[in-house]
């Protein structure tokens, strides 16, 4: 069923221009609707976009929304950009992960628990915008604290920090754990 | 997006660091990490880090800790155990107990950083497109940046200016505050190092007391001397851009 | 007729993510395809954007593509990023009034009279089109001279300078100024 089709392509049009994901509220403030009828028109859009023609996706960060290319078309785009996504050094992965489950974290904090200096992984994240300076430690020397960002959620497809994998014990299963120690 | 490091079969191991070597020689000898087999794997340690040294692979000074508190593990567990009533037995456990977690803590998140690889292969890969907000609004008239100001207002601004001229500079004093120089030229530095695509000038200053920014930019001007800070202006009214140098890298290598 | 639907997502990703518009002969490198079979996918993709429910267009510029919003929907990214017009600040009317009376003026002789640097202050007025650089003073450095625009005219409803009213009439000479600079 078609419905509201000029609120439909207004909101399509502000997920396109959005550089920030723009929440339902803010959404709803523009377009003038209430919040059912913007996770209503969401979910059309959605419908629309799931058809194998379409190359784009609404892509949901932090609860606000803004749109993306689907994984599938990703290579074409490399291409373009003629750079094949550069994946993470192992190093840098160790970094990011140890900042996403324990932000905000001091260098040192990381050095201590990797037991090896992190500068340069760190230097990388920050450059590549996975991980921004988000203030100072109060204590000695007022170390730099670290925490990831929006782009972070987005290069690995997560919605929010609560959809990073618990990290007790038992939550990998043996194989993974087997296959990271190999 | 192939990784480019798969090869671990044909590459030497590069380990990540000490702790990532010895979960690779407790895996080896496929035991548990609460029951470390101290003396055997202390062993295989020390015969991993001497292999590194001998192939002119990267040994720091963190392997080198870490093999001598194995080996004092190890000595301890060789020593007759005295009587229970001395607190000895109690020490070297806590140093077990230490090692333990330290290698528990960082499993979990070698764990979950293989979790994130996956992740970067599977669902991530989305692009998105670069905003140009300004761009979106070049057809839009801007509002008036004078709304609400008459020739009053700007009268009183400029009565504002004549009579400070006539007062004179108020001159004030600073209270001395300690901070090291050296402490802030590293935490500069380390701040410049972490922005290679440039710093703003304004960025660096933005944190912390009036005294604090002082002795920031004096170190800034310290490692503008020596080099190891590249300092750019695009034009008169553009931000000054600060970027580090080949130096600054020798800097936390020495570090 | 629905056809080609990967080459068709993948065009639409890449039309999405460009910066610059994207030429038919590059779209073709890149999905492996001729330039007939391009128009034709552009078409298509044309086709779909044309319903009313659909807010982005492909946009044609000096023989290239990308997409874009369509025109009917610019109010509401107006909306989205309209800036609410800040109150200058009280350094910036400062600056103003002097560059309004004492027009042509330096940023040097602007920075004498108040005493403090005014550079972010000035640069503020030239972004909001109150204040023009209008030639260089001879002399050392040769410095830029600072008027104000016509906006600045506009809003005060004058057709010209001459225009100005006095200051306060008479209370303030040029002597008075001329020795406020010495």
């Amino acid at each position: 069923m078609l419905f509201r089709e000029p609120e439909t392509a207004a909101l399509e049009a502000l997920l396109f221009v959005a550089k920030d994901p723009l929440t339902p509220e803010l959404l709803g403030e523009i377009l003038e609707l209430d919040l059912a009828m913007i996770k209503e028109l969401l979910y059309e859009l959605r419908t629309r976009y799931a058809v194998d023609s379409c190359g784009l996706t609404i892509l949901e960060i932090n609860g606000g929304f803004k749109l993306g290319t689907k994984p599938k078309v990703a290579r074409y785009i490399e291409i373009l950009y003629k750079q094949p996504a550069q994946a993470l050094s192992n190093a840098a992965l160790e970094v990011l992960s140890i900042i996403a489950y324990k932000q905000p974290v001091t260098r040192g904090e990381v050095d201590f628990i990797r037991g090896v200096q992190s500068d340069r992984a760190l230097a990388t994240l920050v450059e590549k915008g996975l991980v921004k300076d988000v203030g100072r430690k109060d204590g000695p020397g007022r170390p730099i604290l670290y925490a990831t960002t929006e782009q972070f959620l987005l290069h690995f497809g997560l919605r929010s920090l609560e959809d990073m994998p618990d990290l007790e014990a038992g939550s990998f299963s043996d194989d993974e754990v087997a296959s990271t120690l190999e | 997006m192939e990784r480019e490091n798969t090869g671990h079969q044909v590459e030497l191991p590069a380990y990540q660091g000490p702790l990532d070597l010895l979960l690779t020689l407790i895996q080896q000898e496929k035991v548990d990490i609460y029951d470390i087999p101290i003396a055997r794997v202390a062993d295989q340690f020390v015969e991993a880090v001497r292999q590194m040294e001998s192939m002119d692979m990267e040994v720091t000074t963190e392997f080198l800790v870490l093999a001598a508190q194995l080996l004092y593990i190890k000595s301890r567990e060789l020593l007759p155990k005295p009587p229970k009533s001395e607190q000895n037995p109690v020490e070297e456990e806590d140093l077990r107990q230490e090692l333990v977690e330290r290698l528990l803590a960082y499993r979990a998140f070698k764990q979950a950083a293989k979790v994130l690889e996956n992740l970067e292969t599977s669902s991530g890969r989305s692009y998105y497109r670069e905003i140009n907000v300004e761009g979106l609004l070049t057809n839009v008239k801007p509002e008036d940046p004078l709304k609400g100001i008459d020739f009053d207002d700007l009268w009183q601004a400029f009565c504002r200016v004549i009579e400070r001229a006539e007062k004179g500079e108020e001159i004030r004093y600073v209270e001395p505050d300690e901070i090291a120089i050296d402490i802030m030229l590293a935490d500069v530095l380390r701040r410049v190092l972490l922005h290679p695509k440039g710093l703003r000038f304004n960025q660096l200053m933005r944190i912390g007391t009036r005294m604090e920014m002082i002795v920031s930019f004096l170190a800034l001007l310290e490692l503008l001397k020596s080099g190891k800070v590249r300092a750019e202006q695009v034009t008169l009214l553009s931000e000054i851009m600060l970027y580090p140098t080949e130096k600054a890298w020798e800097f936390t290598e020495e570090e």
